[in-house]
């Protein structure tokens, strides 16, 4: 899967983007961000605070109980502050 | 017609209410929100991030539900990205209508979607300081309204 | 920064615009509403008459009403009068403030004020007939709920 | 005082403005609009029904109970259909 992070998570985790091979026991984005928080110091401190963090799958907002796949491109970023 | 643009280029206001309504005969009411960059005597730079591709499919997904809402004749929806000084506009909304309430109701509509849904995030920098812009509660509200 | 202008020519949009944010580094949000002639196959024109001297007056009281109810940073209000073709501007009112609710609401208010108040008529011109526009109670009921 | 006369109302009364020295017995604009009617043919027609009339009274929207002097401008015309 294709993972992306914007804004202070990108900061924090260190890259814009990384490709990632979901494993078969990770069915929602909230057991992905669990499991992410495990890939490095920079990943920890991203992930350290789920409420602080809104997920889109495949380009659309999802909730944190969405399902994901390993063909999905995941978005971690923290709430929008456009317009 | 509905024309989106993410763009890290200025937009001229006028130009893009003339293309709005230039062919549309039967527009009485145009109203447009630019939305600029607010100063506060501290603030050297605001930079705008965004998602490619996400950005460009929420914001045709907010003017369809707008379309839907309201009788209109056209819409325009620029927004700008990477950094901005004190004083720029960041986003243009712009709508073209019979009558005005509905171009009225329609700009504020989409300007509180935008807020809301569409993938920006804005960095200040003050001074050697920089800071990701925190979401307003009130944005949320405003967006709650149209449910 | 208050601007009336009763006027024969046409305007540009972003030229108020700009020059209505210009010095204003604390303005987030300007709404712009601009009125056209819609056109409808058979008007040929519209022609506007006005009285000089309660008009700017009335225009004055307007927005005067408005700064009183809202934080605002600046305000052009600009009307035509004479003949203008169908797609041609009538009108521009254009609201500067911090936040956008405010600058939303005033330029609604404004609009809403001028329909009712500003000593504006319209005579349309189609074929070798012409007419009076009426009054539209709409615009009445408009006005009536900023009371 | 000073007569002003807008939209259809100048157009049957037949001119814009017109010089006219008030009565001593006539103290509101409902009253004024009474005499103007008898004023000649035009000014019957455009008064015929005042409640198609809107009036000011320099340069304020007033009443038809509102007073009126010698001194003032008053103009009569159908409701405002700008912006």
């Amino acid at each position: 899967m294709r993972l992306l992070y914007f804004a202070w998570v990108r900061q924090k985790v260190g890259c814009g983007e990384e490709e990632f091979r979901l494993p078969d026991n990770v069915p929602t984005v909230a057991a992905l961000v669990e499991l992410l928080k495990a890939r490095g110091p920079g990943h920890a401190q991203a992930f350290a605070d789920p409420s602080l963090l809104r997920a889109a799958c495949n380009q659309e907002h999802v909730r944190f109980d969405a399902a994901v796949s390993d063909d999905d491109e995941i978005a971690f970023f923290p709430p929008v502050t456009g317009g | 017609m509905i024309t989106i643009r993410v763009q890290s280029d200025d937009f001229d206001v006028g130009v893009e209410c003339e293309s709005l309504t230039r062919h549309q005969g039967e527009t009485g009411a145009l109203v447009t929100f630019t939305g600029l960059v607010r100063g506060d005597g501290k603030l050297r730079a605001l930079r705008l991030e965004h998602y490619p591709g996400m950005t460009e499919r929420e914001i045709a997904l907010i003017t369809s539900e707008a379309e839907s809402r309201w009788p209109l004749q056209g819409i325009t929806i620029i927004h700008r990205v990477g950094e901005l000084a004190p004083g720029a506009r960041i986003v243009l909304v712009a709508v073209a209508a019979a009558h005005r309430a509905a171009a009225f109701a329609a700009a504020q509509f989409l300007m509180d979607y935008l807020k809301t849904r569409a993938p920006f995030w804005k960095e200040e920098f003050r001074g050697a300081d920089s800071r990701w812009v925190a979401p307003n509660s009130g944005d949320d509200e405003a967006a709650l309204k149209w449910r």
